[in-house]
């Protein structure tokens, strides 16, 4: 019944006439999905944040197409993630961007998967994410993606050959990461001298460090958010202990800490696709807009789900998707346009394949002078 | 080496449990409750003590006091508002009280202060580590260590020489004959819970000064172990607390240094249930008989 | 009415020169024997070298001043302490080692001198849990409500209502237990602990509270219970006109000892008493 | 029949009525698509909540101990049934999703059942406070645990390794360490959900009623008069934790086989204590109590998802507020004589009625 409906529609609009095309945008329902309470609400506020600017603009530019964001809150629960989800759908939905975080992301693209609906991940990086799912794709690297290049970052940098690893062996992040960073490092000819773990309550880090001390690690690899990583960071400097700290995306965001002594981070490296002090006019445009709006410096997070919006957007136009469109019937055409298109973002320039993995250039940052600087 | 290395990372860590599990202790000894909020009122603590070294730049010796201001008024309120009135109930009421209690706290902070951790500021607490060959002891840790001795010391003292301490001591020993000699039952759990409170805000900027993060939730998961130190070392004991605190330290670091990372703190609860099955008073409690 | 059951495996044990009324114990063997019973709490000796026989069907007092180890006795003989010296036979088996609930299967039920009731229960409830032990039937027999679940069930509330007739309390059955008045609630440990089917029935205080028409109609009541049920009794009390008038042997308690024993003429004439206690408290009255 | 029976009766008719009336009224509005897609995606964890609190209940409030580690029991159901479905399907090919859903919500209570008693058997001997913070330390212990465990199916056997990922070949995993019980096939459905929830009440109100439900309470009451009774005390209040253990494990397997996948962080303490508080505003004791406030205070969250920022404070504020109301003497005294007169109304009215 809904379909005829939708179809009677679509008839309609086709025979107001191409000129209703031009005055008329068409409107794009997305409803973003991210924790926006709760331990995680960093992240997803951050998204929500950045795809509202991207929408605000697409908006004001009067374009093609308007974006109307319906955004529900999945608090980092993988049962409240259905709610937003079901939620997000019973609110007129036809796209999700979504959902921020990993494992809320896995449990809402099957659902997805099999109700037929076209799920865009900003920055929900596991593999478990896109796999065996042809309806959810993602902007950022996966975990093991992340690994194995910072494997080979380090291996082609020369950088040095002892290793120490310390993990959230509680976080699906970090295990993905260390995981093929291992794997790689091994075909690298990188040893790994020293692998300790800690788990989300975790403060003290006194073991960890003491570990890698003494067994004479040169690179302490650090596949982590930056709260555990401030906290190594500090226990390092009180033993005098000072190795390359190499860490991925999730340490974006540490000089941001309110009180956080910037000396400490001094010389740490990090895999990142954005950083906010980068002087090229669309990163610079991105940010001022965003300190303008919330009196704060946007995060890599923010950067993928402002791309986000675009990606979508350039996929719609592909794909014809037009206003009212029922999600079932947008999700197999998007699936078929994200393969087609490539976006230049913020993030860099990314196109995708079939498994809905992105494929773009990683690059690492040294903080100096409590600064990201690009190599 | 290494073994000295851990040692120390151990007496740091226990040392941290030590001045939190004399809070825990003072309460139950006295009010014979288990103050599940006692963990937040650190985070407050810490939180009201970041406040002044951050936003309001008072040295670091006045944020403290200020600190233990806020935590003492708080803990007087707590106790007064709703502890008070379950007196007389069973201690299931009681303890979920508390439980909402530390919920409470935990959601005012995050109202006032939001998610994102902050990054406790560097005083002379966290100064630079002392040296001796090659293993380093960080100075928070020292101070931590001399502060809980000079907070042994003082409550030792308290209870035994001051009227309000012998007070305490008679309210712990048979709330109803103490009331019966005319001491005040109410005003002596209040000030107990002050004088907890106001440790719990030295713990919390010791905690912060050894571990910099603070979120809404850094006191629960010190709150829960520092617990499991005071029945480690015998609930109400204030020798106890100390000893059972700098062991249950040891042994997480060396649970993680030579048996698994991975299962820190699985062995930290598996040592609370062992000691509350072989030795349920702890190693310094003394048994409690029911009357019948 | 009730036909109690009686315990058939009874030890005859040689008559001890610890009983009170040495007549009872000829033909009958004891209930309950004390020999040497001692305990000490951190050095303090709680009760020391408390000899005492209780024959089948005899209703002796334990009576002393305040804190001289009455209730400890009561709590040594039902296991709630376990003794730190001599033994306590029930029946004539030995109870060392076991615990509360081995020493009620023996036969012993006993009321608390600060009342014990299970509060929130009903009155008929409260009377079944001493049937526990008598009228049993499984967990998933009453999970799943098989016809043995209604069968025990209704014998077990017949006979909650043949005890609580004693009393005549058969009307406040679907009372909660906790809102009786006390001098009720008294009465109702006295139905539970009889629902357990004891040899031998320690009263804590029973009288407590009491007005001198109660203690009187409890007096009564104690006799009949013991003729009906064919038990020895045993208990505490602070009134001596109930204790003077229901109790055929009396043990005299004095600082953890026992310092006089004998009939009720006995102990009002044993000048040792006088002075220890009654005297003292003829004072106190006067 | 005697009144206490009569209401007894009373009760648990009404609690019958009001769990079927429900389904039978969703089901309806799932037959002719008059239910929106959020309150249908929420059916089964409601299902899961209900019995959840209701199980919470026998321990708290019928047992009288406090249990903070009931989300510990949900994981290992979750887990069990996830890696049982999983087996079956893999191993077995066993494609009735009726058939594997059954078996695995067995299991899920099995394994939760045994892990109760395991923990009940060393923690039940203590009493009050110690017994609270042991169960949480347990709840703690099996999530660090299930972080470090690795199970997958090859060639129809089960291969189990822990703390480290050791797999033979060609290995499917069912349960990948942090990354929790993956790939699971959502089998769950609401019609189950209504069935589990109709036997947890079968069993829980059953059980209140019998003899060894009484011995619970007794326990609960008074410890020593009912040792004085003869009742083994531990014997009841381990019957009470071992039934409730497994009831949350059939609940977890439920909710587990729910998801596309489970993670350890989804049964924390903070879960527990999601579940005491449906328990504690329910009513201790009160197991009709429990459903209703499971079942709302799941629902209405999603209804107010504007103030999901405020919920955990609401929280905090009815739990004290509920307790300080209830165990009062003051308080309580004020709030009866208040309701006194009402009920002397009614009461007086049916004798009235009676005696006419």
């Amino acid at each position: 019944m809904k379909k005829v409906f939708a179809l009677l529609m679509a008839a309609c609009m086709l025979l107001s006439g191409v000129s209703a095309l031009a005055d008329e945008a068409v409107t794009l329902k997305i409803a973003h999905i991210g924790p926006t309470t709760g331990a995680a609400a960093l992240y997803g506020l951050a998204t929500l944040h950045g795809a509202e600017i991207a929408a605000q603009e697409i908006n004001e530019a009067n374009g093609a197409f308007k974006i109307e964001l319906i955004n529900e809150d999945d608090e980092h629960n993988v049962e409240k993630v259905i709610n937003a989800y079901n939620a997000a759908l019973d609110a007129g939905a036809q796209m999700i961007l979504g959902t921020t975080t990993s494992k809320p992301c896995e449990a809402a693209g099957a659902q997805g998967y099999t109700d037929r609906v076209f799920f865009l991940t900003p920055s929900a990086s596991s593999t478990a994410v896109i796999e065996d799912k042809d309806n959810v794709f993602q902007i950022c690297f996966t975990d093991p993606n992340q690994g194995s290049a910072s494997a080979q970052y380090i291996a082609e940098h020369g950088l040095g050959t002892k290793i120490a690893v310390i993990y959230n062996n509680a976080d699906v992040y970090s295990t993905g990461i260390r995981d093929t960073f291992v794997a790689e490092a091994a075909e690298k000819g990188l040893e790994i001298v020293s692998e300790t773990t800690f788990t989300d309550e975790t403060t003290d880090f006194s073991v960890q460090v003491a570990d890698a001390q003494n067994n004479g690690a040169e690179i302490v690899f650090l596949p982590m958010y930056y709260t555990p990583a401030s906290l190594i960071l500090k226990v390092a400097a009180d033993k005098d202990f000072h190795p390359i700290f190499f860490g991925v995306d999730g340490m974006d965001g540490i000089l941001g800490v309110e009180g956080f002594d910037t000396s400490l981070a001094e010389g740490v490296m990090l895999l990142t696709p954005f950083v906010a002090t980068a002087t090229d006019e669309k990163t610079v445009n991105f940010v001022t807009k965003y300190q303008k709006a919330y009196g704060e410096i946007p995060i890599q997070f923010a950067a993928d789900a402002y791309d986000g919006i675009y990606i979508l957007v350039a996929a719609a136009e592909k794909a014809g998707i037009t206003s009212g469109m029922e999600p079932e019937e947008v999700c197999d055409l998007m699936i078929a346009a994200m393969q087609e298109i490539s976006v230049d973002g913020l993030t860099g320039s990314m196109t995708w394949d079939e498994s809905g993995a992105v494929t773009k250039t990683p690059m690492a940052a040294t903080i100096v002078n409590g600064e990201y600087v690009f190599e | 080496m290494i073994f000295l290395d851990n040692l120390i990372n151990g007496l740091s860590l226990g040392s941290i449990y030590a001045i939190i599990a004399l809070g825990y202790t003072m309460v139950y000894g006295i009010a014979k409750m288990l103050n599940f909020a006692h963990g937040d009122v650190i985070m407050i603590g810490a939180y009201i003590a970041f406040c002044g070294l951050q936003y309001w730049g008072l040295p670091p010796v006045i944020a403290i006091l200020a600190a233990m201001a806020v935590c003492t008024l708080l803990g007087v309120t707590i106790e007064g508002l709703a502890y008070r009135p379950l007196r007389q109930a069973t201690s299931l009421a009681v303890l979920i009280t508390a439980i909402g209690m530390s919920y409470l706290l935990q959601n005012i902070a995050l109202m006032i202060w939001g998610a994102n951790p902050k990054s406790f500021p560097r005083t002379f607490i966290n100064g630079a580590s002392i040296r001796i060959g090659q293993l380093s002891i960080s100075s928070a840790t020292i101070w931590t260590i001399l502060a809980n001795i000079v907070i042994m010391v003082a409550l030792t003292l308290f209870t035994a020489k001051t009227k309000m301490g012998k007070a305490m001591r008679c309210v712990s020993e048979d709330r109803g004959a103490a009331e019966l000699m005319g001491i005040n039952v109410n005003r002596t759990i209040s000030m107990t819970f002050a004088i907890g409170s106001a440790l719990a805000a030295i713990a919390g900027v010791l905690l912060c000064s050894s571990y910099p993060i603070l979120q809404p939730t850094t006191g629960s998961m010190p709150g829960i172990k520092a617990f499991t130190a005071a029945v480690f070392g015998g609930i109400g004991s204030i020798p106890g607390a100390m000893i059972g605190g700098v062991l249950l330290g040891v042994i997480e670091i060396f649970g993680k240094a030579y048996i698994s990372t991975e299962l820190g703190d699985a062995i930290v609860f598996a040592v609370l249930i062992v000691v509350l099955l072989v030795k349920p008073t702890g190693l310094l409690g003394k048994p409690v008989r029911e009357k019948v | 009415m009730s036909q109690v059951k009686r315990r058939a495996n009874v030890k005859m044990v040689p008559l001890q020169s610890d009983a009170i009324v040495p007549e009872r114990d000829i033909d009958k063997a004891p209930v309950l024997e004390a020999r040497h019973l001692g305990i000490e709490f951190g050095g303090l000796k709680a009760v020391d070298d408390f000899n005492l026989t209780i024959g089948r069907t005899e209703i002796a007092g334990l009576i002393g001043p305040n804190g001289a180890g009455k209730t400890t006795v009561f709590n040594l003989i039902t296991k709630v302490y376990e003794p730190t010296m001599g033994a306590v036979l029930i029946n004539g088996h030995d109870t060392k080692g076991l615990s509360i609930v081995q020493a009620s299967k023996l036969g012993i039920a006993r009321t608390f001198q600060n009342i014990r009731l299970f509060d929130q229960m009903t009155v008929e409830e409260n009377v079944r849990i001493g049937l526990h032990n008598q009228i049993k039937y499984d967990m998933a027999t009453g999970i799943l409500r098989l016809p043995r679940y209604w069968k025990q069930e209704k014998r077990q509330h017949e006979k909650a209502l043949e005890l609580l007739h004693i009393f005549d309390m058969e009307k406040l059955a679907d009372e909660t237990a906790g809102s009786l008045p006390y001098g009720v609630q008294r009465r109702l440990e006295i139905v539970r602990a009889l629902a357990t089917n004891p040899s031998l029935l320690l009263l804590d205080e029973p009288a407590a509270g009491m007005n001198p028409h109660e203690t009187e109609e409890l007096m009564e009541n104690i006799a009949k219970i013991r003729d009906q049920f064919q038990i020895a009794i045993l208990l505490i009390e602070h009134d001596m006109s109930l204790v003077m008038g229901v109790c055929e042997g009396i043990c005299v308690l004095n600082f953890g000892k026992v310092i006089a024993k004998g009939t009720a003429d006995e102990i009002q004439a044993n000048p040792v008493v006088i002075e220890a206690y009654l005297g003292k408290k003829k004072e106190a009255q006067a | 029949m005697t009144k206490a029976k009569r209401n007894r009766l009373i009760y648990n008719i009404v609690t019958f009525a009001l769990v079927i009336g429900a389904f039978l009224l969703l089901q309806s509005m799932i037959a002719n698509k008059s239910i929106t897609r959020s309150l249908k995606g929420q059916l089964v964890p409601i299902c899961c909540w209900v019995v959840m609190a209701v199980s919470l209940n026998l321990v708290i409030g019928i047992s009288g101990e406090l249990s903070l580690g009931h989300a510990g029991f949900m994981s290992v159901g979750a887990y069990t049934g996830a890696v049982i479905s999983g087996w079956l399907l893999n191993a077995h090919g066993v494609d009735n999703t009726t058939l594997r859903l059954v078996l695995a919500i067995v299991a899920g209570g099995m394994a939760a059942g045994v892990m109760g008693a395991l923990i009940g058997i060393p923690v039940l001997r203590l009493r009050g406070d110690y017994l609270a913070i042991v169960t949480l330390a347990f709840g703690e212990i099996i999530r660090n645990l299930v972080n470090v465990l690795y199970v997958g199916v090859a060639d129809g056997r089960l291969t189990f390794s822990f703390l480290n990922k050791s797999m033979p070949e060609g290995v499917t995993m069912l349960v990948d360490g942090a990354k929790g019980a993956v790939k699971i096939k959502p089998i769950s459905t609401f019609t189950a959900g209504f069935v589990l929830i109709l036997i947890t009440l079968i069993v829980v109100l059953n059980l209140v009623n019998s003899r060894a439900g009484r011995a619970i309470k007794a326990t609960r009451d008074n410890r020593i008069a009912a040792e004085s009774m003869g009742v083994p005390v531990t014997k009841y209040k381990m019957m009470a934790f071992v039934t409730a253990a497994a009831l949350a494990g059939m609940a977890g397997a439920l909710y587990g086989l729910n998801s596309s996948t489970v993670v350890p962080t989804q049964f924390t303490f903070n879960q527990s204590i999601n579940v005491l508080v449906f328990v504690v505003l329910g009513g201790l004791g009160n197991v009709l109590g429990s459903v209703i406030s499971a079942t709302l205070l799941t629902v209405l969250p999603e209804m107010l998802r504007a103030f999901s920022d405020y919920r955990m404070l609401v929280y905090a504020v009815v739990l004290i507020l509920v307790m300080i109301f209830t165990n009062n003497p003051l308080i309580r005294s004020v709030l009866s004589s208040a309701v006194a007169p009402i009920k002397r109304a009614l009461r007086g009215k049916k004798q009235g009625g009676e005696t006419a």
